[in-house]
This record gives structure tokens, sequence and C-alpha cells, in this order.
């Protein structure tokens, strides 16, 4: 028979993972609204891919399936990677990517609770490290109906560059070295001029600006719910913004706006869903702090100057390897010992 | 080539010269961990020999039953070293057990009062011996000498005051 | 000036001598399980990369070049690090007799870390003058002590986790540094950019 | 007016579940047929025993005395018979025993001649004995001997003293109905131990889910025309009722863990200690009986006035005990104690006894892996960070533990009410820290045992130096005696045979030293096995005898299984 306390509140791991796949709906609708639904058949597959890993490291291990299975928590994973990989990248890219986020950087570190690593951005490193060009192609919005998406998906059709081009943060940033170029066509033009084709929209991306708005509005609803507290979204959203005001202030010609950085890519599904993944993350909340102004700060310096179309996952990467330390410094002065 | 090293061989005999090492804090380190039973059981005589031996590399460290597993765990932490078992040959992890002298059979001898270690018997010649049974360490050094076999021991009962909680068990439910 | 920073920034991150690199594994797997002594062995090695970047510029430019002995240098600067490795252990070990105790093989066996001989070599091949060679040589060890406490970090809050047996210990410090150096790739490219 | 309250951090807001047992007044409960009171009830040292089986005691009377330096009187809560005084299974999660009175009530519940005191008039260090003798303990659930507190800190006076009608536990309401029923006569016993700390301010915490019982001792003040006391309203958030959290709240202090509160100038009380503070300095009555609320699985959840050492299922069995009942809890549940049984004792930390059943507190649902969500940190009402206490401590890396302060947790039980993964966070902090305290007993006495071994090195080395001392000087004289009259004879050689009369030189002395060593080693090995040689004939006899039973034993035993 337990001990003290004898009630408890009703929550669960359950509950706070269905809270974020729940609020992951809004930017997957945006996503199927904008891009067609080949993301919808990702999705599934990611899913089938990160339970039937869990389940078969639950088996290898003799821990309780149904306990572990039911948590969602493979799940999410499951949907981070499938948001974050193209669209369009072929089944086998995708399952890969989930069975080794589920089973080398989550269950050999001892399953849920316990990888210093976030599973889904590993995953997505170790994908695009591998095959670089497969993890880079992206469809325009409205590019591709269902049936082509299908059949990238699921092999055949491969001529992918003829019909699909790099992301809007990598196509801009290669416009503007282009343009610093004095050999180039390209020289002179200015920012605005640069994103004046059809692959961009108002902010960002066409449409992939709308899907980061979905990210948005879940990561705020997680934040009403307390599954979240704002500490990381803030610093993030801070300090992207500020690093990108920084350089774009000294030299608007050379760099993109930091709106544009926050609307694009990765930014906002990090600030409000990869960075605040707990297990992985910092957890005072000045940790928190500065655990996700040091992201930003990566996530613009590898967008900027690095050889990957984002910085995101790499920054998260970064910054996971930080956390131990980051949360051993900054732990808050206990009751009694504080110096006010 | 000949010049550099001897160049070099210059300079680190002047520092092996600088910075000799005197005393061994590393020995108080060590003897902090033991059990101090004294109880010889490690094949010293005493736990700040054995302390000494360990520093100096001349003993293994899983020689001493009273200190355990645990024991070998912290000095396998505190010196880097791989952790091992503890060595047969040196005896058995017992519980922790203090000796009881049964007093219808003492003869008073003092004998197990000059073998006892840590001066946790009283009593004089011929007179009935008591073990302080607070400062005894269970080391069973005074057993063997006793002529008359009066000395057993006893394990320690638990009481409110060292009750402790136990580590909480997990149960999971089988799926 | 930027140049220079360029080289320690490049030396730390963008080319982790550890992380990117791979070299100098054998204390990086081997020092690692503790946070106080990951931050001695990073001292350490820092001092004696710095210090042996140095003199192994200066015996390579004035000894072995004007003697055209050249074919001699790695000899020659396995000698250095080695007395410059004896040196650091008795200092250490007079002034933190524990951290020596700690420390203990991989102290001496710093000499045979292959990063503190590739770094010097390192330098020869990319034709760096003293105080690049000096700046390399700190960033790259400044570099190796980085990943060493960061790792170290990990490992002590691993020491907790229900790893699966098979990979508990060292096989799993294994995935965890194939997860650091994945991380460390993202720099790919920074240091071509200035 | 108004009064500016202050805030703690985190803390929880479980059902309290407190109006079911405030419909009716407190209740008394018939006599027994037997009372249990355990000696040891109190922090501090154990009582000893100062009846005997067969004795009369007298409802009053002293039946442990206190004993050392921290510790409390114990009482007969009733006339009767001792029956035995022995081991009795005590109100303990462990189960365990304690020497208990075992007293059989003569039904007369007739008192002992009771000595009042005049608190104005005594000074305060015989008032201190005074309430020691008569049992008085803090009755919030921490039983601390209350004389031990009631001692102004070094500036001889105190700032604010706290009295603690918050009761933030669900279920417990017996503090509410203490200040609903007596709230005057609890007011006269915080005057007293107002008077006793010399207290500017008296501030009453009472959390504001409890109005009937703030305006009763908001009337109990103003009737009684003391100035300097007030009952404060303070928001519901358990564990607003701990003494810490209750100071923060009232005077915006922390005291840290292990120190004194005093120190801050404050100093805090439960509001049933000041009604037997008053018992104890107005009539005379040692603690012998304090209300229990019965509340939880029962059809009658209700407060008594029990006495000390009444069994539980006897108090319990008024309330309407439901069938399902599987356990009692002592104190409430966030907190609350399981009981080792049915039958244990109410004593002075009883509280609360709360029927449960598996309905009424299920288990928890299965643990699962900590996900670091940090829900606990957010509940800590000591700023801590439990999923960090948690991780090193399932691990057992109680250094590490230790470092997120695992000692200031005050195992409110917060951390595990909130956790979603349903770990019992409490669970592993008990562990911990009693696995702390075991390895620095062990470590105290380990030290113990190395000053008494090196000790003995010493002495034996110094015995060993002394006689060989003795011996030396024995042989100087002697060999002078034989250089005098060495001298007289021509013959012998000078140098190296003929000592000096001073042997000054250091080879001479060390020879000396150890020539003498080296008998003295001979002796003793010569008399160590001889030891038993050399005894008394009778005992020579003993031996002999006790030699013979013991080889007759293996003897006999040898031939039972032939039998």
């Amino acid at each position: 028979m337990n001990n003290s306390p004898f009630v408890r509140k009703a929550a669960s791991v359950q509950s706070v993972m269905l809270q974020v796949l729940l609020a992951l709906v809004p930017a997957i609708a945006a996503y199927v609204w904008f891009f067609g639904a080949g993301i919808l058949v990702q999705l599934a597959i990611a899913s089938a891919a990160a339970l039937a890993g869990e389940a078969a490291m639950l088996a290898i291990r003799g821990k309780p399936k149904a306990l572990f299975l039911t948590d969602l928590s493979a799940v999410v994973t499951a949907w981070l990677i499938a948001l974050t990989f193209p669209p369009i990248a072929p089944w086998w890219l995708t399952v890969t990517g989930t069975l080794l986020a589920v089973v080398v950087v989550k269950q050999l570190y001892g399953g849920l609770g316990q990888n210093p690593f976030n599973p889904a951005m590993a995953a997505f490193c170790l994908m695009i490290v591998a095959y670089p060009a497969l993890m880079s192609q992206w469809p325009a919005a409205g590019q591709l109906d269902f049936k082509t998406q299908l059949d990238l998906i699921f092999g055949g059709l491969r001529q992918v560059d003829a019909i699909t081009g790099a992301t809007p943060l990598d196509a801009l940033r290669t416009a503007l070295r282009s343009a610093a170029n004095p050999d180039s066509q390209l020289h002179g033009l200015r920012t605005s001029q640069l994103m004046d084709g059809p692959a961009f929209g108002l902010l960002g991306g066409k449409g992939s600006e709308w899907i980061a708005l979905g990210y948005l509005v879940g990561g705020l609803w997680l934040i009403r719910q307390r599954i979240i507290t704002w500490h990381i979204p803030a610093a993030f959203c801070g300090a992207l913004f500020a690093s990108a005001l920084l350089l774009w202030g000294m030299r608007p010609d050379a760099f993109a706006s930091p709106l544009f950085h926050l609307a694009s890519g990765g930014a906002m599904l990090g600030a409000f869903f990869i960075l605040t993944d707990p297990v992985s993350g910092a957890t005072t909340p000045r940790g928190k702090l500065l655990f996700a102004a040091g992201a930003a700060i990566f996530t613009y310096v590898i967008r900027s100057f690095g050889a990957f179309p984002d910085g995101v996952a790499f920054a998260t990467l970064l910054m996971n390897i930080l956390v131990p330390l980051i949360d051993m410094k900054t732990q808050a002065p206990v009751f009694g010992h504080k110096k006010d | 080539m000949t010049g550099i090293a001897l160049v070099l061989g210059a300079v680190l005999g002047f520092a092996s010269i600088k910075f000799k090492v005197e005393g061994d804090p590393l020995v108080e380190k060590i003897d902090a961990i033991l059990p101090q039973t004294q109880c010889g059981q490690c094949g010293f005589p005493g736990c700040r020999p054995y302390a000494t031996a360990i520093a100096d590399g001349e003993a293994e460290i899983n020689q001493c039953p009273p200190g355990g597993e645990e024991g070998i765990r912290k000095l396998a932490d505190l010196l880097g070293r791989e952790f091992k078992p503890l060595s047969e040959e040196h005896g058995v992890e017992k519980p922790k057990s203090v000796a009881v002298i049964d007093e219808a059979t003492c003869i008073g001898c003092t004998l197990c009062i000059q073998a006892c270690p840590v001066d946790a018997i009283v009593g004089a010649a011929k007179q009935l011996h008591t073990i302080v049974a607070a400062e005894c360490t269970g080391c069973e050094l005074c057993l063997a000498p006793c002529p008359v076999d009066c000395i057993t021991m006893e394990a320690i009962t638990e009481t409110v005051d060292t009750w402790k909680w136990r580590y909480p068990v997990v149960e999971i439910k089988a799926a | 000036m930027t140049s220079y920073l360029f080289v320690i920034l490049g030396a730390v991150l963008v080319n982790n001598v550890v992380l990117v690199r791979i070299l100098g594994l054998c204390p990086f797997m081997g020092v690692s399980k503790k946070l106080e002594t990951a931050v001695g062995m990073g001292a350490a090695t820092t001092f004696v990369l710095t210090l042996g970047c140095g003199t192994s510029y200066l015996v390579d430019h004035y000894v072995l070049m004007p003697a055209g002995v050249e074919y001699l240098r790695t000899l020659a600067f396995i000698v250095i690090i080695a007395a410059i490795v004896q040196v650091t252990e008795l200092v250490i070990q007079k002034t933190s007799p524990m951290l020596h105790q700690v420390l203990g093989i991989y102290l001496p066996l710093i000499t045979t870390n292959c990063a503190v001989l590739g770094i010097p070599l390192l330098n020869v091949a990319l034709h760096h003058d003293l105080l690049e060679s000096l700046l390399f040589g700190f960033g790259s060890s400044v570099g190796f002590s980085l990943a060493l406490v960061l790792f170290a970090g990990i490992r002590e809050r691993l020491d907790g986790a229900d790893v699966p047996v098979p990979f508990k210990g060292t096989a799993i410090a294994m995935v965890t540094a194939g997860l650091m150096s994945l991380a460390f790739m993202g720099f790919a490219g920074l240091d071509k950019f200035h | 007016m108004l009064r500016k309250l202050f805030k703690f951090h985190g803390g929880v807001k479980p059902q309290t579940n407190k109006t079911q047992s405030t419909t009716e007044p407190i209740a008394s409960v018939p006599l027994p047929d037997r009372l249990v009171i355990p000696l040891h009830q109190a922090v501090g040292g154990h009582p000893r025993p100062l009846v005997q089986p067969g004795d009369h005691v007298l409802k009053g009377q002293r039946i442990g005395g206190a004993d050392g330096n921290l510790s409390s009187a114990v009482h007969a809560s009733t006339s009767g018979i001792v029956r035995d005084v022995a081991q009795a299974v005590m109100p303990h999660t462990s189960g365990l025993t304690t020497l208990s009175v075992i007293i059989e009530p003569d039904g007369e519940d007739r008192w002992c001649e009771l000595e009042k005191v005049n608190y104005r008039s005594t000074p305060p260090d015989e008032l201190r004995d005074f309430l020691r003798d008569a049992g008085v303990v803090g009755l919030g659930g921490a039983v601390f001997p209350s004389y031990a507190k009631l001692k102004p800190g070094k500036e001889g006076k105190l700032k604010t003293l706290v009295i603690n009608g918050a009761e933030c536990e669900p279920f417990i309401t017996c503090d509410d109905m203490l200040m609903r029923e007596r709230a005057s006569d609890m007011l006269k016993g915080i005057v007293a131990m107002r008077y006793m700390l010399q207290a500017e301010e008296v501030l009453i915490g009472i959390e504001d889910n409890k109005p009937e019982a703030v305006a009763s001792v908001q009337a109990a003040i103003k009737a009684s025309g003391e100035t300097g006391i007030e009952a404060v309203a303070i928001p519901t958030r358990y564990p607003a009722g701990g003494a810490k959290q209750l100071i923060r709240v009232l005077t915006g202090i922390e005291v840290p863990h292990g120190r004194r509160s005093t120190d801050f100038g404050v100093q805090c009380f439960n509001v049933g200690t000041a009604f037997s503070i008053f018992e104890a300095l107005e009539h005379g009555r040692p603690l012998i009986s304090r209300l229990v609320t019965v509340a939880g699985n029962v059809t009658a959840p209700r407060n008594y006035d029990v006495l000390i050492g009444t069994p539980m299922d006897h108090l319990v069995r008024l309330a309407g005990p439901r069938p399902d009942t599987d356990r009692y809890i002592m104190g409430g549940p966030m907190m609350g104690v399981r009981m080792p049984g049915f039958d244990v004792p109410v004593v002075k930390a009883t509280n609360c006894v709360l029927v449960g059943s598996a309905t009424m507190f299920p288990a928890p649902p299965p643990e699962m892996p900590c996900i670091r969500c940090g829900e606990c940190a957010k509940a800590c009402p000591a700023d801590l960070a439990p999923f960090e206490m948690y991780w090193f401590s399932r691990s057992k890396n109680f250094g590490k533990a230790q470092e997120y302060h695992l000692f200031d947790c005050i195992e409110c039980g917060c951390c595990s009410f909130v956790c979603p993964s349903h770990i019992p966070l409490v669970d592993y902090f008990r562990f911990s820290k009693s696995e702390i305290w075991s390895r620095e007993r062990e470590k105290e006495s380990a030290d113990g045992a190395r000053d008494r071994f090196e000790f003995k090195n010493f002495r034996q080395e110094r015995e060993k130096q002394e006689k060989a001392e003795k011996l030396a000087a024995k042989a100087a004289a002697t060999r002078e005696k034989v250089a005098t009259e060495g001298a007289a004879t021509p013959a012998a050689a000078d140098g190296e045979a003929a000592p000096k009369p001073k042997p000054s030189g250091d080879d001479a002395k060390r020879a000396l030293i150890e020539a003498a060593m080296e008998k003295a080693r001979q002796q003793k090995a010569q008399v160590a096995p001889k030891n038993t040689d050399h005894l008394a004939p009778d005992v020579e006899a003993d031996i002999a005898a006790i030699d013979a039973r013991r080889n007759a034993a293996p003897a006999r035993a040898a031939d039972t299984p032939d039998a």
C-alpha cells in the first residue's frame, strides 16, 4: 500500500502528450491546405514506425508495452519528424529517421524521460547529414497534387529536382549570397526584390508562413493549458529577432529581416514544440531562458552562415548538450536561502 | 636531437625537485570511507594501514567485508578504479552486529579487553566484562581469544530511531 | 585581428578537435565520468597543448628547419610533449593530489593523446605562424575541454538513467559522443564564410 | 485594517473535505477497556517509566518522566490499574513497538491532585519545567516539546508570535472546531505564551475557508480586551499551515532549514498547543487528551475530545466506519501516516484519524518515468527541484540529492500530488533522508571507533615506552653500578666497553631502549599465551567446569541424531 500523499491530481503523461498533439493540429491543417494531403501520409508513416520501433524495444527490454505505447510520447516524436522532414520525402527516409529517433536516441537511453537529446531533431540531423539532397527538396505551395506526392513518397517518381526547390530560407540565403557577388546576375538586388518570387509570401515562404502561424496558435494554447511555460518560446523568438535585427539593421541588403526569420523554417515549431520538450531541454526558469536564447543564436548563425538549410535542429542538439550544465548552474535559491 | 633531449632533461630534473610531493592526503580520504571496525579482515592491522596500502597500490579495494559492496563502490569512485565484487578470501558481508558477553559464563580473564581494538569492552581482571554496545564495531576480534567462548555476535535489531524508509517499489503492471 | 579570432573559433567549434576531427578520444571517453575530473583534465590538456604548440613551433623553425632535419619532426614533437606532460604531472601531483589520483593513467597518457601531437603537426601543415600556432593550440584545447566538460555533464546525468544493461557505461557514452558530434556538424561551413 | 500578506512559492489546492466533520460539535469518547500510552510520544529523549505493573494511577498522574535535554513527561489519561509496562505497536508506519504503559481504567476517572501556576509570578525557567512536566508538546503534528520553544531568542524578546490555525490539510477540522468552541480559553493560553516570549505582536493565521473560526477568534480577542493580537484570514492553499510557510505568509520572513525561527524574531505554535498550555497553567491539567477529527470513510465524520492512549478503532467505531475500510491514516491525506493496524493508540501527535478504503484513496496509477516537466518544482513550497532530487535519489546518488537541498524538503506531498507520471516522489525523499541519516550515524560511530582505536594504539605505545624507560633506567643504574665497580678494577677496557657515567651518546641510549623493548617484547610474548596459566585456582576450576560443559555439548549434539 502506498504512503502519503493519498490523494493526487488527475494528471498523466498521456494527457500531456495528447494536448501537445492537439496543439499541432492547426499547423497541420494549414499544411494540408497549402501543400496538400501528403503530409498526412507522412504523419501516418512516422507514427506507425515510431510505435513499431517503440514496441519492439519495449518487448526486448521486458517493459510493459501497453503502458508505454499509450503514453503517446512516441507519436509526438513521430509527428515532429514528419513535420520537419520534407513532405515528399520517400517513405523509407521517414521510417529510418523515426526508427533512429525512437530506438537509438530514446530507447537506448532508457526510454521515456531519459534521453538527453531531442529524438526528432537528432533524427533530422542524422538524415540531413546522410541524405542532404533528399532532405532539402521542398515543393512550393500548391505545386504538387496528392497523386504526385504519393508517387514521390512511395517511390516511382524521382526526378524531383525539376519540380521542387529549396526551402524559402535556403533560397533567400543563396540569393543573398549571389547578390553579394558582383559576377552574379542577381547582383545589387534588394532583399524585397529577391523575395518577389512565387516561393515567398508576406513574411516568409508562401504557405509556410501560415503553418508557422498554426504553430504559434497551438503553442499559445499549450501555454494557456500550462503544459509549457512562456520562457522558452519568448526567449527563443526574442533572441532570434534580436540577432536578426542586429545584422539586418547593419546591412539590410545582405541579411534577411527578423520577421522573415521568425516566420520561416522551423522557428515557430522549434520555439513552441521542440525546444519545449522538457526531457531534453532545460528545466529551471533561468535555464530555460538561456537554453532558448542560445538555441536562437545558433539557429541564426547556422541559417545565415552555415551549410544547412535550417539551423533549428542543430541548434537544438547543441543546446541539448549544454542542458546538464545549464540546469546545474541555474538552480533557483531554495526557501530561506534567497538573498532578497 | 641530443641537444633537445638534454635541455628537456634538465627542465624535468629541475621540476622534479621544485615540485616534490610530501604527505598523502589520499590516505585520509580512503580511511574516511573505511568502516573503522579495525577488524583486520583485509589482512592489514587496522583500517588506516589498509588505507595506506590502497593508496600505495599494494592492496585491492575489495578486501573489506564490513564496508561491503557499497564501501567498494565508494572506493572505486574515489580512486577512479573499476568496481569489483568483495574478494571471498577476505570474508563475506554480514548484517551489522554487536558482540554480547554471556555474563554467566564470563570468567573475567581480560583477554577480550586486550583484543578489542576500539576499547568497547569494560571490566577488570576477575570481574565480569561488558560490551558497550554503542561502541562495538562488530569486528569479532574478541571471539577468538575468549577461553570460555562466552561472547556471541548478535545482529542489531531495528528501532524506531534507526528505522529506515524503504526504497520505493516500482510497481508496473505487466501489460 | 579577426583572422586570429576565427582561428580560435574555428578550432573551438567548427573543427572541434574531438567532435569533428575525432582526435583525442581516449581521454574523452576515459576521464569524462565526473565533471570535476573533466575540468581538471581539460585544464591539464589546455596547458600541455598550448605550451606544446609554442615549443614545437620554435623547435621546428629554429632547430629542425635550419638543420634540415624536418623528417625528425614527429620524433622531436613527441619528445617535447612527453617532457611537458611530465612537468604538468609533477605540478598537478604537487598542487592537487586528488586530481592526480583521479586522472591516474590518463595524465601521463596525454603524451600519447593524438590530439596533442596532431595539433602541432596540423600547425605545421597549415603554415601557421607562432601566434597562430599558439592560438590554434589554445583554441583546440579549449574545444577539447569544452567537449570533455559537456560530455561529463551529460554522463553524470546518464548515471541515473535506466539504460539497457548491454549499453550501460561506455557503450551509451559512445552513442552520446556520436550525437554530440552530429550536433557539432551543424557548424559545418561556418569557417569558410569569412 | 487589512494586513499585507506574503506569498510562498508553489502549493496546491486539493479538495478540502472539511465541511463534513464540522456540522456537529466536539463530542467526548466513552472510556475504553484499555489505554495504551506510549512513553515516547514527542521529539527528543525517551521518557523513563515511573510506574510498575499493578500500580494504581490517578488521572493526570505522571507515568513517564522527562529524560534528558529535550524530552517531555507522559501522564495517565484516566484513573485505573497499570496492567503492564511493555512493548506495544506504536502509531508509526514501521509497525515497530515502543515501551508503553497499559492502563485498565477503573471507570472513576478520578484526577490526581492538580497544581496550578500563576505564570506572571513564576520565573520563566520554572514555568518551562512546569510545562515540560505537564507533557505539553506541539499538537500540530510535529510534537516538539513546547517548553523548549518557549524561549525568546538572544534578544530576550520576540517580534512576532505566530499562532497556527491554518489547518491546511484536507479532512482535518480539529483546530477549526477548537477555535470555534474554545477560542477564549485558547486565547488565554496565547496570552501566557506571549508573556513568556515577550512577543510584541501575536498573529493568528487561519485559512479563509474557516470563516466561523476567524469570527470566533476575533470575537474572543475583542472580549478579552487584549491589544496586539490579531486573527488573520489567509488564502487557502496547501501547505499554508506548514510553520515555515505560515511565517512567510504572515511576516514575509523565510526561516531557512536548520535555523531557529527565534533568530528571525518569530516563533510559531499550533492553536491546540495554546489551548493545552492554558489547561496546564490555569487548571494544572497535564496534556492527557486532545481533539481528534475522525473523517474519511465513515458515515458521521466528527471531532472528538480523546484521551491519549485510546485505541483508534474504539474511537472510529463512534463515527461509523464503512465496511470496506482497509486502513487508518493518522493525519490528513497529504502528509498522514498509514497505521500498521486498527488498534494502535491515539497519541499526542494524532490530530486526525482518517479512515480510508481502496475506493476513497485509490492506489496511484503505475509509476511512469519522470519527464522533467517541472510541475513538481512549480508546486514545491520550499522552492526545490523535486525532479532532480528524485533523479539522484532513485539512483542512490545521495550526495547529489543533498546538493539539491534534499533536507529542505518538508515532505508536504505537493510534488507527488501534481506529478503526471505518478511518481511517489516523497517516498524517494524519505528513503534518501533516512538512508543519509543512517550513514551519518555510521560515520559518527566509525569516527568514534577510529579515535578509540588510535587512542588505544597510542596508549599501548606509551605503556610500552614507559615500561622500556623504566627498564632502561634500571639497566642504567645497574651499569653504573658495574661501571663504578669496573673502575675499581684496572683490567676494564676503555672506549666502547666502559659506559660513561651519563650515557648521553645517542647510540648508547638507543641501544639501551632497543634492548629494553626487545626484552619487553619477549616478556609480553611469554606472558600473553600464559595468561590463563596463572589464574587463581578457583578460576581454573571454573574454566575446567566450563570446558567440560563445552565438551559435553557437542557430544550431546552428536548423540541426538542417533537417538
